[in-house]
């Protein structure tokens, strides 16, 4: 198999991911779309594991999901918070880091 | 408690084990469940047991005080008076009430057995026969060929325990 | 004994506190649940409004009416001896009991008395409705609690107590056997036997169930140390029966108070419990079962010979004239306050039952427990619903 | 399973025929769990028969209620979100199928030989989760949200200590292979001793009570089936679903507790082996393809005889409460399996 | 008998349905008008790279992609998502005014600058099957983890702590 | 299981770590077994105490022996015992006369990668002072405790947690490596934590646990960062070894040397209360009694400047101590500010507990400024003096709050003329604070003139004086606070306790009625009256139990002083402890001054002057007599902002919890707006617009003073600018990701078409 097939993929959900962190007003959509362009690198660094034959990168992508594991933790609670304190997650209601 | 103690937990396990083991030991051992597989064996009620209510329409004369005294009022007679011969010979004819038409209605009755109670002529008994369901509800009114065939099934009124009274007549 | 008393103290101030305890919690937003009136937990058609903050109730209060059957109203059109098929109805799992102290009221304005034996089989019966009634509530305990099998056993056990009341009495469920000045019938032959066996197997059902329920752990941790009422709170709100003695107010009418029936003539004990929790509540229900077995017993034993039956008028009319009787039903206290105009029928009857009392308390009670607990304090509070909804 | 049948097939034939197997491991054990223990089992404890009429001693009762559930309408309550709530049930169901994908149920009679298996194991129990949370959301009820934050609360609770007490046998055991650690068991002597082979529940029966409490709450069985809780919460997440859905999730609820039982046989109880000793064998390779035959039957033995375990507690006991369900397990539950752990791990290396 | 050229057919259609399942799911986190779609969608797209991981044969990755992914993050993801109460049916406050027509370009954009780089770089590289460790050898992976990345892993401990206890200081309420 | 040595080295020295594993041990059997036992299992702590006492002692007894007849070369070689438990000693042993070789008994622990660790013990002359210090005052403590916590709800955990955390300290004391140690400092963490919390019903206290947690917490995280460092750095965590290189640090890398240092030394900050982080050492007091004496005065706070010690090399060089033309160092900036920051706190405090709690921190600030100065046996020598004395104090702050003062630690409104009804806390009182003063042939003195003689002899001037002037203030604040417990009028609960023994037996149904049994508070749960039997001199003071350990502490508080006492020309301790800092070829640590009364004599003088003004001021202000000095501070404003600012700690707390704890639960949005505020528009009073506090007192405290100069000149230019980007800060999350990412993608694009 091509190696570019995974990498082009993870080039997809990457920029997937990007546009919806740009899009998405929700904060947990944002954190979902976060979630997608993580879950992209974690593809690429698998596929170019496969280039060098070797297993750093699955090393790597376990830590990015652990890592990812604890975002979305401390980010959830942090959108619960704001939810209890503002009855909305909309994040440009958030509008106190206005300059 | 200064002994110690066979966990709650356990003791419930046993519980239940003890009576699984009581409901497959074999009904001759004095085991077997406490149900009755019922269409297959039929439970026998009680005598007294209120299942239904028998007419024995000669006895009937058609006085009214069941309809009266039912709280829900779900008996319902009529009847017409008509002459009778005579009981000795020679008598005048008797005015009789004849019954055209004795109901109860099940789908009304509470089963207080209220009328039985206070028939003064015997007319009317508790038989504790109780297959009588039916699918339509209107079926549940019995007329008085039906209520007159359940006669059949009343038993004799059970002997008292020991230190009744002793009841006269009837 | 001092721990509990503790917990008490520290349980009661946490259902006091619960207001101040939300803000620890996590907070979600608030969601009013209708526990009912449909609803496995009601046994009926009982509704409980339910403010809750995730799991915990903030604010409770049962809204009752949904099977009002106007009983008061209908004994207004019915004569003395229609009465007591009605009020059969009221705490259907009980009926016996239900008619003694209406019954009881009549006399009392009649003037008459039944005679001994009657009394003593009134007893008798009287008891075993309690029987009938409490040892379905100590299955039910289970179910309400996800255990499955307590139920079946009840079911099992309960069925040879209703055998006796149908073979004494003819009826099952609503035996319409007292009358004014005594009972319909004597017993059959054979009833005494049969009922010392059957009370025998009734105290193996208890310590069953006391095995499979009470005994175990998690049941405990399920009951203890929640839904404590004080015996004060208790009091205040009118609670009867189990419930109060469960708070331990030492306070029961067949004992406490002079009727004709034959309490007086045995020797029984009344249990009571410090704790106010709902282990209590169950665990006195539990002992006055067995204790009832007992009770039983001992009247069969001393039952006299004699009639059933007083000499009434063949048609009862009652004087003119106000009577109050309760009795301690399987449900607390249970009176009828009757009103005769010298008709065939009561003038007015006014009913007090034990039930409708008993879950006055549950707004005061409910505040600051879970769901769960929701459950837990509603079946060891016991009700029936026809007790509350007459 | 191509060995098993000493023929070579071609690869859509062992596809079909691993999806069948799939199909019978997973239908079997939940059929014969519901009719031995549901049905009668549970009955006896109540002191009553249990269904009598359909078939001999009311065997084909189970086809009826399947009958009965398939001809049953479909329904969804109006304010649903349909396609989730559709979806909710099979997504139960999935787990169950794959979990069944990694048990060994002999030598060569497996569906995959995963390397991972115990890891892979606990990963697929855990989309029963996501199910129960996509059934208690869509159906639109409060009741049915609460006991589908009950349940995932409860899973993702139970999952940990789970996960904890398989790790003993993990260690000892050195491999993460369902079926080197059964060959382990079968093959290992303990001091020498081989009469009994080394079922691991000798040495880690504390790990072995831990799993079964999980597996226990995993499976929302009673003293911890708040998710459910009919006193309390109707039916939990199920309470709007009829017909076949609800017949899906009955079959999951069943068949994962035979898959759960598959696997604790496996881990602790020498799954398909029984010890070799006994007939003589010193060597797996001399009677693997008895075993392909043997192994699936003294697999289901053994998943009976947890399964029965499992529905005795089920029908005995009361139910916990939320918060003490969550405490028993923070507080019991995982530190005694991490104390196992260390324990094990101590042993591994002092011996 | 299977062929290699077989097989690597057969991967590639698995890989080009997968792919398929995955961008479809992707597109759907980020359109979707309803929180607890777009959260499901975003499961079918992790359990989609989850089945990529085992075509690369990395299965221990991928059994922790489920476990982790699947089983917590998401379940995690819809418990916040319901807590803060979800509606039914549409959601119609979930996009920023405008946030498509920054957000299309700017993706395409950089889309278009990895897709031409990776095809320049990688044109027609094969995934290696065999290579100096045992690929996808779980034993081999926790000897990397546990001796060359230990470091890492201790860290990665201490973040996953910290963000436990910071994620309940955050939601407690007192 | 380990075998038996017959090597030189002793059999204490060698078997030196069961000093922790016994009170490790007994945690256990506490835990498990702790409430079936008679007394709670405080049996079990104080005999394991007892039994770590034993082998400390021993140890300290070989170790003298070792140092005063050290063995030959060559003889420690490596020998490995059974279970690969290996004892290896330095290879420099006796290089030099009195350099003694420390002992150091390791087993292997794990390996990752090229990180070797092991667990074991270090002994050496700082090791075994601490050793013997820690195992000492832990079973007074326990003793103690034994009445204190009578009937205490939690009793058994009590015990339970404060022999985890001799267990914890004296690991840490042992500890050969950095992790040893950072477990141990860990493992103290942990009880300090749940001592706090004892009494966590009450908010205050769960809230004052959790204050210490996380500010301790954020030292431990430079503790890593710095061990992290030095490992990178040296390759090793052992601290023998690490020791040795960082003294004979050569590299160019000094600058991660001094990171090192410096992270570190955020570790010593937090755990041992120095300013800035210093603020939850006092709300830590609201744990019982004993646990502020044994954790919060004389052990665990002065892990930090075990810390400093026992990696002095990597100080000394990271941070450039006395190397000559630098006059400062963090290390003394930093204690120095404590010195005069807490004891300028201490003033103000009506709590007698609170008092004593600034005065630790005072005097922690003194240790860290000795080590900082240079006067690194002064350090230690005064952690060891201080434990006495400052235990002695706290345990008669119990005491007093037990038997005296209806369990109110009040004293202005609870104390008072206890001296006569309490006399031996009182004299132990008198001889701690004392001691405490530095008034001369006390314990405090020796310890404390030198530092101060070693500030001045290094050349530290400015710390010198701070030094002195610190000395004034603890006199004057101690003076304050004695003459409020033990002088004057009694008052509240103290009257009650003075007055309520005159009548005969009344006593008891007086206690009921004024206060009832709720008034009693968490300390205790019986009221005095049943207080096991007071000893025969003592007939007022309170039980054996309290009183024993007091006379001990108090003894020691004098006589401890004489191990070193540079003015009686005794130099025994610096003896045994010098060779602790390592063979240090490279490091010149100055020898500490010849004593002279000429040179002790600026800071005697002060510090007289500080007790005979503060008596006065107190006798005014608290005195019975009417003067015009009480009320001072509510008419004149001056003195009064001064007592505010004073009573309200300098508003650090307030600045805590106002910047640093919104900034968490507000995360992003707070602090970026703080920022945004100040840094970029420069328009300070907009944060009043704000209405939040943190922008008032901010203002009010931090930016009138400093920022605003500053940022007002700039204020125009970076408006102008912050005008022109005004759009971009939109405040949206997104805006910022999409220019992120498109700014990414340009680049990349760049970059791209750069290279091709």
């Amino acid at each position: 198999m091509l190696v570019n097939n995974f990498l082009i993929l993870g080039a997809v959900l990457f920029s997937i991911g990007v546009y919806g962190v740009i899009a998405r007003k929700n904060a947990v959509l944002v954190l979902m779309s976060i979630e997608l362009i993580l879950n992209s690198v974690n593809i690429n660094l698998l596929a170019f594991d496969r280039i060098n034959g070797t297993q750093d990168g699955a090393v790597f992508a376990l830590y990015i999901i652990a890592i990812a594991a604890a975002e979305v933790g401390v980010g959830l609670a942090m959108v619960l918070l704001i939810f209890r304190n503002r009855k909305t997650i909309a994040l440009d209601d958030l509008s106190e880091m206005k300059g | 408690m200064p002994k110690p103690q066979v966990p709650g937990l356990v003791k419930g396990l046993g519980v239940t084990l003890g009576t699984m083991l009581q409901t497959i030991k074999p009904k001759k051992l004095g085991g077997g469940a406490a149900t009755v597989q019922y269409p297959h064996e039929k439970e026998t009620p009680p005598i007294r047991a209120r299942g239904v209510i028998a007419l024995r329409e000669d006895n009937c004369t058609s006085c009214m005080l069941c309809v009266r005294s039912c709280p829900d009022w779900c008996i319902y007679i009529e009847a017409h008076k008509e002459l009778a011969p005579p009981r000795r010979a020679g008598g005048a004819p008797r005015k009789v009430n004849k019954i055209d038409r004795f109901d109860i209605d099940y789908a009304l009755c509470m089963y207080c057995g209220i009328c039985v109670e206070v028939c003064p002529f015997d007319a009317i008994f508790w038989s504790p026969e109780y297959e009588y369901s039916e699918p339509k509800i209107a079926d549940l009114l019995h007329d008085r060929t039906k209520l007159g065939e359940w006669m059949e099934t009343v038993p004799e009124a059970p002997a008292l325990e020991v230190g009744a009274e002793k009841k006269k007549g009837k | 004994m001092t721990d509990l008393a503790d917990r008490q103290k520290l349980s009661y101030i946490a259902a006091q506190a619960a207001d101040a305890r939300l803000n620890v919690e996590l907070e979600t937003e608030g969601m009013t649940l209708n526990l009912g009136p449909q609803h496995p937990a009601t046994h009926g058609t009982l509704r409980i409004i339910v403010r809750l903050d995730g799991e915990q109730v903030i604010w409770a209060e049962p809204s009752a009416g949904y099977m009002h059957r106007g009983y008061e109203k209908l004994t207004e059109v019915r004569t003395f001896p229609q009465v007591t098929t009605l009020v059969n109805r009221i705490d259907w799992l009980g009926s016996f009991a239900n008619e003694v102290p209406f019954i009881l009221a009549a006399e009392k304005l009649m003037e008459i008395e039944a005679p001994p034996r009657a009394q003593w089989i009134r007893t008798i019966l009287f008891e075993l409705s309690r029987i009938a009634n409490v040892s379905l509530f100590l299955g039910d305990l289970g179910v309400q609690l996800g255990a499955i099998t307590p139920v079946f056993m009840a079911f099992r056990d309960r069925e040879y107590v209703l055998n006796l009341i149908e073979s004494a009495t003819g009826g099952r469920f609503h035996p319409n056997f007292d009358r004014i000045g005594g009972l319909k019938d004597d017993l059959p032959e054979g009833w005494i036997t049969e009922t010392k066996q059957v009370m025998k197997k009734l105290r193996n059902f208890c310590d069953e169930i006391e095995n499979l329920l009470f005994g175990n752990e998690i049941f405990q941790s399920r009951l203890r140390g929640i839904g404590v009422i004080p015996a004060e709170v208790a009091k205040q709100y009118g609670l009867s029966g189990a419930n109060l003695r469960a708070s331990g107010v030492d306070w029961d009418l067949r004992r406490d108070q002079a009727l004709p029936l034959a309490y007086d003539k045995i020797d029984f004990k009344v249990w009571t419990h410090p704790d106010g929790d709902s282990f209590a509540r169950c665990w006195i229900r539990l002992q006055e079962t067995r204790e009832a077995t007992k009770i039983v017993d001992q009247l069969l034993d001393g039952i006299p010979s004699g009639p059933v039956m007083a000499k009434v008028p063949r048609i009862i009319k009652v004087p003119e004239g106000e009577a109050w009787v309760s009795t301690e039903n399987p449900l607390g206290e249970m009176g009828y306050y009757v009103v005769s105009k010298g008709d065939l029928g009561p003038f007015r009857v006014k009913i007090r039952s034990a039930s409708f009392n008993n879950i006055s308390i549950v707004p005061w009670v409910l505040r600051g427990v879970y769901v769960p607990d929701v459950i837990s304090i509603l079946a060891s509070l016991y009700f029936i619903l026809g007790d509350i909804d007459r | 399973m191509t060995a098993l049948l000493a023929v070579d097939l071609p690869y859509w034939a062992q596809s079909l025929l691993r999806v069948l197997g799939g199909t019978v491991a997973v239908l079997l054990p939940a059929g014969t769990i519901v009719y031995l223990f549901l049905f009668k089992m549970m009955s006896f404890m109540q002191s009553r028969l249990g269904p009598m009429e359909a078939g001999p001693y009311g065997s084909m009762q189970l086809f009826a209620e399947v009958g009965k559930w398939l001809q049953k309408e479909d329904i969804a309550p109006e304010r649903a979100d349909i396609r989730v709530f559709r979806a909710a049930p099979l997504v139960v169901l999935m787990s169950t199928f794959l979990l069944v994908a990694v048990v060994p149920f002999g030598p060569d009679a497996y569906f995959t030989d995963f390397e991972a298996g115990v890891f892979y194991m606990l990963a697929v129990s855990s989309i029963s989760t996501l199910g129960i949370l996509m059934a208690g959301w869509s159906s639109a009820n409060k009741y049915s949200l609460l006991g589908g934050l009950r349940a995932a609360g409860q899973l993702i609770a139970y999952e940990l200590p789970m996960v904890l007490a398989v790790i003993g046998v993990v260690i000892q055991a050195g491999s993460m292979n369902l079926q080197t650690i059964v060959i382990k068991q079968n093959s290992d002597s303990i001091f020498g001793w081989d009469g009994l082979g080394y079922p691991y529940i000798l040495t880690q029966f504390v790990a072995f009570l831990v799993f079964m409490i999980a597996v226990q709450a995993e499976l929302t069985q009673t003293p911890f089936d708040m998710p459910i809780a009919e006193s309390e919460l109707v039916s939990g997440y199920m309470t709007e679903y009829s017909g076949f859905r609800f017949l899906i999730f009955f079959i999951a609820e069943f068949a994962t507790a035979g898959v759960f039982a598959f696997i604790a046989s496996v881990l602790f109880l020498g799954g398909w082996g029984v010890p070799f000793a006994w007939f003589g064998w010193d060597d797996i390779n001399s009677v693997d393809n008895w075993m392909n035959f043997g192994g699936p039957l003294i697999m289901f033995t053994k998943m009976m005889v947890l399964t029965g375990i499992i529905m005795w507690v089920r029908f005995s006991y009361p139910r916990f409460r939320e918060d003490q369900l969550q405490r028993f397990a923070w507080k019991v539950l995982i530190p005694v399996s991490l104390v196992n752990i260390m324990i094990t791990a101590i042993f591994k290396v002092a011996f | 008998m299977l062929l290699a050229s077989d097989i690597e057919v057969a991967q590639n259609i698995g890989f080009y349905l997968i792919a398929a399942v995955m961008v479809l799911g992707a597109i759907n986190v980020v359109r979707s008008s309803n929180v607890v779609h777009a959260a499901l969608s975003l499961v079918a797209v992790m359990g989609g790279a989850a089945a990529q991981y085992l075509l690369l044969s990395a299965e221990f990755v991928a059994v922790t992609q489920v476990l982790v992914y699947i089983g917590a993050v998401m379940v995690l993801f819809l418990f916040g998502v319901m807590l803060t109460r979800a509606k039914l049916g549409k959601d119609i406050d979930l996009n920023n005014k405008g946030g498509a027509a920054i957000g299309a370009p700017v993706a395409l954009l950089l889309f278009g600058v990895m897709a031409y780089v990776l095809i320049k770089g990688f044109e027609d590289d094969r995934i290696v099957t065999s290579g100096d460790e045992a690929i996808g050898s779980t034993a081999t992976l926790s000897d990397k983890i546990f001796s060359l990345y230990a470091l890492p892993f201790w860290a990665l401990s201490f973040v996953l702590l910290a963000a436990v206890i910071g994620a309940i200081v955050l939601a407690r309420k007192d | 299981m380990f075998a038996e040595s017959t090597e030189a080295a002793g059999w204490f020295l060698e078997n030196a770590w069961l000093i922790p594993l016994i009170p490790a041990v007994a945690f256990f059997l506490i835990l498990g077994f702790g409430k079936r036992m008679p007394r709670g299992g405080s049996e079990i702590g104080i005999a394991s105490m007892l039994a770590s006492l034993v082998i400390a002692a021993g140890t300290a007894y070989q170790w003298v022996q070792r140092v005063d007849a050290p063995v030959a070369e060559g003889e420690h070689a490596l020998a490995r015992g059974s279970f690969g438990f290996a004892r290896t000693f330095s290879e420099e042993a006796a290089e030099a006369g009195h350099e003694v070789a420390p002992v150091i008994s390791t087993l292997d622990w794990f390996d990752i990668g090229r990180l070797h660790v092991s667990i074991g013990s270090h002994i050496d002359g700082l090791a075994v002072t601490l050793l013997l210090l820690v195992a000492f005052i832990s079973t007074l403590v326990q003793i103690y405790s034994t009445e204190y916590v009578r009937g205490d709800r939690r009793y058994t955990h009590f015990f339970a947690s404060i022999t985890l955390f001799s267990a914890g300290m004296l690991t840490m004391v042992l500890a050969p490596n950095m992790l040893q140690f950072i477990l141990g400092w860990e493992i103290m963490g942990l009880c300090s934590f749940l001592l706090i919390g004892h009494w966590w019903e009450e908010t205050a206290n769960s809230k004052a646990a959790l204050k210490a947690f996380f500010t301790v917490r954020v030292g431990d995280m430079g503790l890593l960062v710095g061990t992290a460092a030095l490992f990178a750095l040296f390759g090793t965590m052992e601290i023998g070894e690490i020791n040795e290189q960082a003294a004979n640090f050569a590299g160019d890398n000094k600058g991660m040397l001094l990171f090192a240092a410096i992270a570190l030394f955020i570790a010593c900050i937090g755990k041992s209360g120095q300013f800035p982080l210093h603020t939850w050492l006092p709300d830590a007091m609201a744990g019982p009694t004993p646990v502020s004496s044994l954790l919060h005065s004389s052990t665990m706070v002065v892990a930090g400047v075990f810390l400093v010690a026992r990696l002095y090399p990597v100080f000394h060089v990271g941070l450039d101590i006395n190397v000559a033309g630098q006059s400062f160092n963090l290390i003394a900036v930093i204690g120095g500010i404590t010195v005069l920051i807490a004891a300028g706190l201490a003033f103000v405090q009506d709590d007698i507990k609170k008092v004593l709690a600034y005065s630790t921190v005072s005097q922690l600030g003194y240790m860290m400024l000795g080590l900082g100065v240079g006067a690194w046996t002064g350090a230690v020598f005064h952690i060891f003096t201080h434990a006495f004395f400052k235990c002695a104090l706290f345990l008669c702050a119990g005491s007093i709050a037990h038997t005296g003062s209806h369990h109110s630690f009040d004293m202005k409104k609870d104390m008072g003329g206890l001296r006569k009804k309490m006399p031996v806390t009182f004299v132990v009182w008198i001889v701690s604070t004392m001691a405490l003063m530095g008034v001369p042939f006390f314990s405090g003195f020796f310890s404390k003139d030198e530092i101060i003689d070693s500030a001045k002899h290094n050349h530290y001037t400015v710390f010198y004086f701070v030094a002195i002037i610190g000395a004034a203030m603890t006199a004057a604040y101690m003076t304050r606070a004695t003459y409020l417990t033990f002088f004057g009028k009694a008052r509240g609960g103290a009257a009650h306790f003075v007055h309520g023994h005159d009548d005969a037996h009344d006593t008891h149904d007086a206690h009921a009625d004024a206060h009832g049994h709720d008034a009693h508070g968490h300390d205790d749960h019986h009221a005095p009256a049943h207080h096991s039997a007071p000893l025969p001199f003592a007939k007022t003071d309170s039980s054996w139990q309290i009183t024993v350990p007091l006379i001990i502490l108090g003894v020691l508080a004098i006589f401890s002083g004489y191990l070193n006492a540079p003015a009686l020309g005794i130099h025994w301790f610096e003896h045994m402890t010098e060779s602790s800092i390592g063979a240090g070829s490279a490091m010149s640590v100055p020898p500490p001054p010849e004593f002279s009364w000429a040179a002790a004599a600026p800071g005697l003088l002060l510090v007289l002057a500080g007790f005979v003004v503060s008596l006065l001021i107190s006798k005014a202000v608290f005195g019975e007599k009417k003067t015009a000095l009480q009320g001072l501070t509510q008419r004149n404003s001056l003195l009064g902002a001064g007592h505010k600012f004073l009573v309200n700690k300098y508003y650090l707390d307030a600045l805590y919890e106002n910047v640093i704890v919104k900034a968490v639960a507000y995360p992003i949005a707070r602090a970026a707006y703080w920022t945004n505020q100040h840094v970029l528009d420069g328009i300070v009073n907009a944060v009043g617009i704000g209405g939040k506090r943190t922008g008032e007192l901010v203002y009010k405290y931090v930016d009138q003073g400093l920022v605003d100069g500053a940022v007002n000149g700039s204020g125009a230019t970076a408006r102008g600018a912050g005008g022109a980007l005004q759009p971009v800060q939109s405040g949206k999350v997104n805006l910022y990701g999409a220019l992120l990412f498109g700014a990414a993608a340009v680049g990349a694009l760049v970059l791209v078409l750069v290279n091709s």
